[in-house]
């Protein structure tokens, strides 16, 4: 051993606030979570490519001189120009404008349709697994049957029954739209219900309204969002699937899925009439689904360290 | 002078996660003779399971990586293997219990077709051979009513029963080492006790080097021949059985010898436990890791790592109290005065 | 012993089953009953599946009794209205097993102490931060650790803001459910360190539950054996170390190996041979007839009584009740 | 076991009659009237036909009728294609809608499994990446405009398969990929998650630890029990493939049963929706008891302990 100056053999002792001391800076729970969802480079591209549509939805319909119903008899199919940049169609309207205005329908209704099947789930799910016992063999018997009910199918009849038109399409799409989400939010509660933290606040004196709101909400939000981004591009699926069986928006007004299936019939020809609302669509849906896959990772718990 | 089976020089993990690189093993070297028992001891994190996983190279790659050091085993060196050669050495001259019973066999195969698996993968014997010898080593074990039983599914064994089936594929193919990890943690004590007995029985019998990872310091006494403590990532003393127990010299074995309650003593001694943390591995301290918690801390502690220093042939020790210039210290646990 | 006293915490044939399928009940605690005093740390050690932690859980009114009555300061607290069983909650608290699980992810170190707090309204404001901080140096952390997340803390220090936690309301009792056992040995002695001054500070009562005996043993005044939802054994802690009756006891005891080698190579072991029975089908008579070496026949009919043997020892079996 | 199998087949059973029955009620809820067509009908002809169709009965004696009928599998006659019963239509043009299902779902499970278990075997290499690139664009394009565009370009623009009809295995390979590709991806995705799952699991630890190849250990004890969870969700995917069909069917002329529902549904064919409705429920609840027995047959644990969720 060389030598050491012996002054550095003087005792100090302990510092226990030393070994106390947490280095890494805090984070919130969103805060480290966003900071993961910045890492993901696909994820982020995706939020911009989201942003970017719903803004123009907003605005693209403003950027052309012609309305979505204006008919020009001179333009019918003609394909993408200076004038119109999408295109027209069989009426001469323009396609930039109407897939604009498709656009905002379609987010609409996924949005809506979304935002419903999750309320109604997290009610459902919650109810049921919270309450448990007799209340959640009920409740679960009944989220069977509609599980075994093909969905696509009930949508159809709904839409038979009530008049065509957005709100139709939301109301039928949540029908039983919500089944999933109250599954996937009842394991959740069971799982949270026996969570020592629960119990904790239960030995305090909490009440069931702190504990839903203070302890099994907070915890369940981050899945909760993730199955919101996988249930939007599925309500615009179904809407674009329905519309193309002569089910979904009514003429003049238009979606992405009645603009794309307007297109399909000419796809041979007018390729252009399918390619623009497909190429919306499939963006969308795309990006949707990589958000939510970034969100999930970021989300997960189980990846935290 | 007995004869290593397997020697570990200055090996170092780390784990690159998102957050920067965890560095779980920091220069790590020992070695195991044929036919003892070392038992590596230590607090949750301070790398002792991803030490033992190594040698096994069972370390998840990535995030894992071994960085340095050797591992010579029965004179092969096991980092320079490839993976086919390594399997030739895991599960027939290496074999590994998990901590969990419940988690760590496949709950869709038999446990006969998993010891079998072992079995016809290093020896060249016929599928009903293999199974009359799952059979025997079943029996090896303690399952009652091994044949009958050789056809059930994990599910159908407790705990205790699930670990004695663990040991049997840990030990199917007659290893030369086996490597237990934390193997009583997840049970209670009264199955403890079976388990360390089995494992003893076992070793008299099939001759095994055996390194037991434990944090409970009774087993290590039960069953132990050498001891490794081990810290942040790093051994800080190492010795036999009597020298860790009887004439320990770190502040830390110190501690955790003083923070367990004993049965065997009417009038309890006051626990003194060790205050505080051990470090975050993402950062560790420059100088020696435990100074932080260490009542006997000096200036040097904080600032330069102490070298491993032998205080008797077979026992090693990493602290700066070993230094000629250091101030003497009363050890806690009687014994003798650090010189 | 205690017999002039008068008990804080009665617990008379207590049950509590469950319905885990058709036609199956799981005994999980089957007629038990015991005393605790003020002041003192009563230990309940068994292995997992023995009913120590449903009792425990029975006692802080999570789990509703099956059959029996537990009386807390003379009253019954499975008949106790809202507003009373309001206040008991603030009386008895809880210390849970696994410090990962045991705190909310999503709030803060100083929301989840000032749980209690804000649900019985105790403290506002700048009184509410001044109690956090007091509660927090209580168990030896700062204030700087008030705004952090349970994830950035170790398994001792979290154990510790648990125990903030159940201080809050400034209980009387506290079931400490397995505390240490999720913990790292020189950290459990820390928790129990804290634990026994904080009893002397706050004159705490504890029923200090664990699988551990030799902790037990350290931090407990009076420790009862449970077995397949059973008590087999009760006694003083030094009285049962000393002189364990129940050949149950006897096994456990010799069991737990001791951190000594010289003492460990001299030991003698009873080995238990097989594993506990399931208790959704429990033996017959004695719960630990099947594993007794010393089994006869009057065992295998009648559950024997915990009966005194002396000195507030109570023990369970044929052996001693002639 | 064979308590299971009961249970899930008088669950089945019920979930059938709940179909039914809602099928019923909704259909006798619809605004348009069948015979309410282009051309107004005289009142007495609409009346005569009405009779015939037992529609001028109350209904809850309709209701008896109906599930009397379908309790001897007779689902009724179509109100506009003339003397056709919905049976014959059913088994004329079914077995074209289910090969085109079975072809794509063959595809999707075998492509689906295959992607799944390359991507997690990879995890974080590049074929990782690819198989997951094909999975997310398979569950973000609809059918129909996979099926339009490779109308397009590989039929119209390549001329390497013909474009539309059904008449040899030509004919199928578009179709059956467009209808099977989101099937496909759902699959990739879900095996990927189980596997990746699974092979974080501590067995597959031991299994290394033996020294079992990485073959033996990926398929030995990975796949098996990463298929699991996927097994429950074939219920839903089958689902999906045969509503899918209705789609495919159409843009590529294909003649089957698909067509049928679409034309029902927009000249209000009652007999013809409840029937196709209640077939469709039936080929869902087969499949989802199917699965559940598989699911019996692949988990060891079941036959013992029931599946609690």
């Amino acid at each position: 051993m060389s030598a050491i100056e012996l002054e550095k053999f003087k005792p100090i002792g302990m510092d226990i606030e030393d070994s106390e001391r947490i280095t890494r800076p805090s984070l919130t729970y969103w805060q480290d979570a966003w900071r993961r969802l910045k890492m993901n480079k696909l994820a982020m591209v995706s939020l911009y490519v989201l942003i970017g549509i719903v803004i123009m939805a907003i605005i693209g319909p403003y950027l052309r001189p012609y309305t979505f119903d204006e008919q020009d008899y001179m333009e019918i199919f003609s394909p993408p120009s200076k004038d119109h940049w999408f295109g027209t169609d069989d009426l001469g309207r323009d396609l930039f404008v109407r897939v604009w205005m498709g656009a905002r329908v379609s987010l609409r209704i996924g949005f809506f349709a979304a935002l419903i099947d999750i309320v109604v789930g997290m009610i459902y799910g919650g109810i049921s697994g919270y309450f448990g016992g007799r209340t959640d063999d009920i409740m679960m018997r009944i989220v069977d049957i509609l599980y075994g009910i093909p969905y696509m199918i009930i949508v159809i009849l709904l839409m038979i029954l009530m008049e065509p038109g957005e709100l139709t399409l939301i109301i039928a799409m949540s029908i039983t739209g919500w089944v999933g989400t109250a599954r996937l939010v009842r394991g959740q509660v069971l799982q949270l219900k026996n969570q020592e933290f629960v119990l904790a606040a239960k030995t305090l004196g909490a009440s069931p309204w702190r504990i839903i709101t203070k302890h099994m909400f907070p915890n369940i939000l981050g899945i909760m969002i993730v199955q919101m981004t996988m249930d939007i591009p599925g309500a615009i699926f179904s809407e674009a699937f329905l519309s193309y069986i002569g089910l979904g928006i009514k003429l003049p007004n238009a979606s992405w899925g009645s603009l794309a299936s307007d297109g399909i019939k000419q796809v041979v020809e007018r390729p252009w009439m399918l390619i623009f609302p497909a190429v919306m669509i499939s963006l969308t849906m795309l990006s949707f689904n990589i958000l939510g896959d970034g969100l999930r990772d970021a989300l997960d718990p189980k990846l935290r360290n | 002078m007995a004869e290593k089976l397997l020697e570990v020089n200055d090996l170092k993990v780390s784990f690159f996660t998102y957050a920067g690189e965890v560095q779980a093993v920091r220069g790590v070297s020992f070695h195991v003779n044929k036919g003892e028992t070392l038992a590596i001891v230590g607090e949750s994190g301070c790398g002792k399971s991803v030490t033992v996983h190594s040698l096994m190279r069972l370390i998840p790659s990535p995030p894992g990586k071994i960085k340095e050091g050797s591992i010579i085993f029965d004179g092969i060196d096991i980092i320079s293997l490839s993976e086919k050669q390594m399997n030739e050495v895991r599960g027939s001259k290496m074999g590994m219990i998990f901590q969990d019973p419940m988690t760590s066999l496949n709950p869709t195969m038999t446990i006969s077709q998993q010891i079998m698996e072992g079995i016809m993968r290093h020896k060249d014997v016929s599928k009903k051979e293999a199974f009359e010898e799952a059979i025997r080593i079943l029996e090896l074990v303690e399952i009652p009513n091994a044949r009958k039983r050789a056809n059930n599914y994990p599910h159908q064994f407790s705990g205790g029963m699930r670990q004695r089936v663990m040991i049997a594929i840990a030990i199917a193919c007659n290893p030369m080492l086996l490597i237990a990890d934390e193997p009583t943690t997840a049970l209670d004590v009264t199955i403890q006790a079976q388990i360390i007995d089995l494992m003893k029985a076992i070793q008299k019998k099939m001759n095994t080097s055996i390194i037991l990872i434990t944090h409970d310091l009774g087993v290590v006494a039960d069953i132990a021949d050498r001891v490794n403590v081990m810290y942040a990532g790093e051994i800080v003393e190492s010795g036999t059985l009597n020298e860790i127990f009887y004439d320990p010299y770190h502040p830390y074995t110190w501690g955790l010898l003083e923070s367990v309650p004993r049965l065997d003593m009417a009038e309890d001694k006051p626990l003194v436990p060790i205050p505080g943390t051990p470090p975050d591995l993402l950062d560790p301290p420059k100088g020696c890791p435990f100074a932080d918690r260490c009542k006997y801390a000096m200036v040097i502690c904080k600032e330069q790592h102490p070298e491993m220093t032998s205080c008797s042939k077979t026992h090693k020790v990493s602290c700066w109290l070993t230094h000629p210039d250091a101030p003497k210290v009363e050890r806690p646990l009687g014994g003798m005065k650090i010189e | 012993m205690n017999s002039g006293k008068k008990p804080l915490l009665e617990v008379k044939n207590l049950k509590k089953y469950f319905n885990v399928g058709p036609r199956q009940t799981l005994k999980a605690i089957d007629d038990i009953s015991f005393n605790i005093y003020k002041g003192e740390t009563f230990g309940l050690v068994g292995e997992s599946g023995c009913g120590k932690s449903t009792t425990g859980r029975v006692i802080t009114k999570l789990y509703e009794p099956t059959a029996g009555s537990i009386y807390y300061d003379g009253k019954d607290i499975t008949e106790l209205d809202r507003k009373e069983a309001q206040n008991y909650t603030k009386k008895v608290q809880m210390i849970f097993q696994d410090p990962y699980a045991s705190l909310n992810p999503r709030m803060t170190v100083a929301d989840i102490i000032a749980e209690g707090i804000d649900i019985h309204k105790l403290y506002r404001g700048s009184d509410r931060q001044a109690r956090i901080y007091e509660l927090l140096s209580m168990v030896g952390l700062n204030e700087e650790h008030a705004n952090r997340f349970p994830h950035e803390f170790s398994g001792g220090q979290r154990q510790r803001i648990g125990i903030a936690r159940a201080l809050a309301i400034e209980p009387e009792f506290i079931v400490c459910d397995e505390p240490i056992s999720a913990l790292d040995v020189s950290i459990q002695a820390q928790v129990v360190n804290l634990l026994e001054e904080l009893q002397e500070s706050l004159g705490l009562t504890y029923l200090f539950i664990a699988h551990d005996l030799s902790m037990v043993k350290h931090i407990s005044d009076r420790v009862a054996v449970m077995y397949l939802g059973a008590i087999v054994e009760l006694a003083p802690s030094k009285e049962l170390y000393k002189n364990a009756l129940h050949p149950y006891t006897q096994a456990l005891m010799s069991a737990i190996p001791i951190p000594d080698p010289e003492v460990e190579a001299s030991r003698k072991r009873i080995f238990l041979s097989g594993d506990v029975p399931s208790p959704i089908n429990p033996p017959e008579g004695c719960k630990f007839q099947g594993r007794c070496q010393h089994v006869m026949p009057i065992c295998r009919e009648k559950t024997p009584e915990l009966v005194d043997q002396g000195d507030g020892h109570f023990v369970s079996c044929y052996l001693y009740n002639k | 076991m064979g308590r299971y199998i009961g249970k899930r087949f008088l669950h089945s059973i019920f979930t059938l009659f709940i179909i039914a029955t809602v099928t019923f009620i909704l259909m006798n809820l619809m605004p348009g009237k069948p015979f309410t067509g282009e051309k107004p009908i005289p009142e007495e002809i609409r009346k005569n036909m009405e009779a015939k169709y037992g529609l001028d009965k109350p209904i809850h004696e309709r209701y008896v009728i109906y599930m009397k009928n379908l309790l001897r599998g007779d689902l009724g006659m179509s109100m506009v294609h003339k003397h056709r019963s919905v049976g014959s239509i059913i088994k004329e043009r079914f077995p074209i809608s289910a090969s085109l299902g079975l072809r794509a779902l063959s595809f999707a499970l075998i492509a689906g499994l295959f992607l799944g278990i390359i991507a997690a075997v990879n995890h974080g290499k590049t074929w990782d990446y690819v198989s997951m690139i094909i999975a997310v664009i398979g569950v973000s394009v609809p059918s129909f405009i996979i099926g339009g565009l490779l109308q397009y370009f590989v039929g119209v623009k390549l001329r390497l398969f013909p474009v539309t009809g059904w008449e040899s295995f030509k004919h199928t390979v578009i179709p059956s990929f467009a209808l099977g590709l989101g099937t496909l991806a759902v699959m990739a995705r879900m095996m990927r998650t189980s596997m990746l799952d699974v092979l974080n699991q501590d067995y597959i630890k031991t299994a290394k630890a033996k020294g079992l190849p990485r073959r033996a250990v990926v398929w030995r004890h990975g796949i098996r029990n990463a298929i699991l969870p996927v097994v429950t969700i074939l219920g839903p995917l089958v689902a999906g493939i045969t509503t899918g069909t209705f789609v495919v069917e159409n843009i590529f002329a294909i003649p089957g049963l698909g067509q049928f529902l679409v034309s029902s549904v927009n000249q209000n064919d009652y007999t013809l929706i409840m029937g196709l409705t209640l077939f469709y429920s039936l080929i869902l609840v087969t499949m989802n008891f199917i699965v559940d027995i598989l699911y019996g047959i692949v988990d060891p644990r079941i036959t013992l302990v029931e599946r609690k969720e």
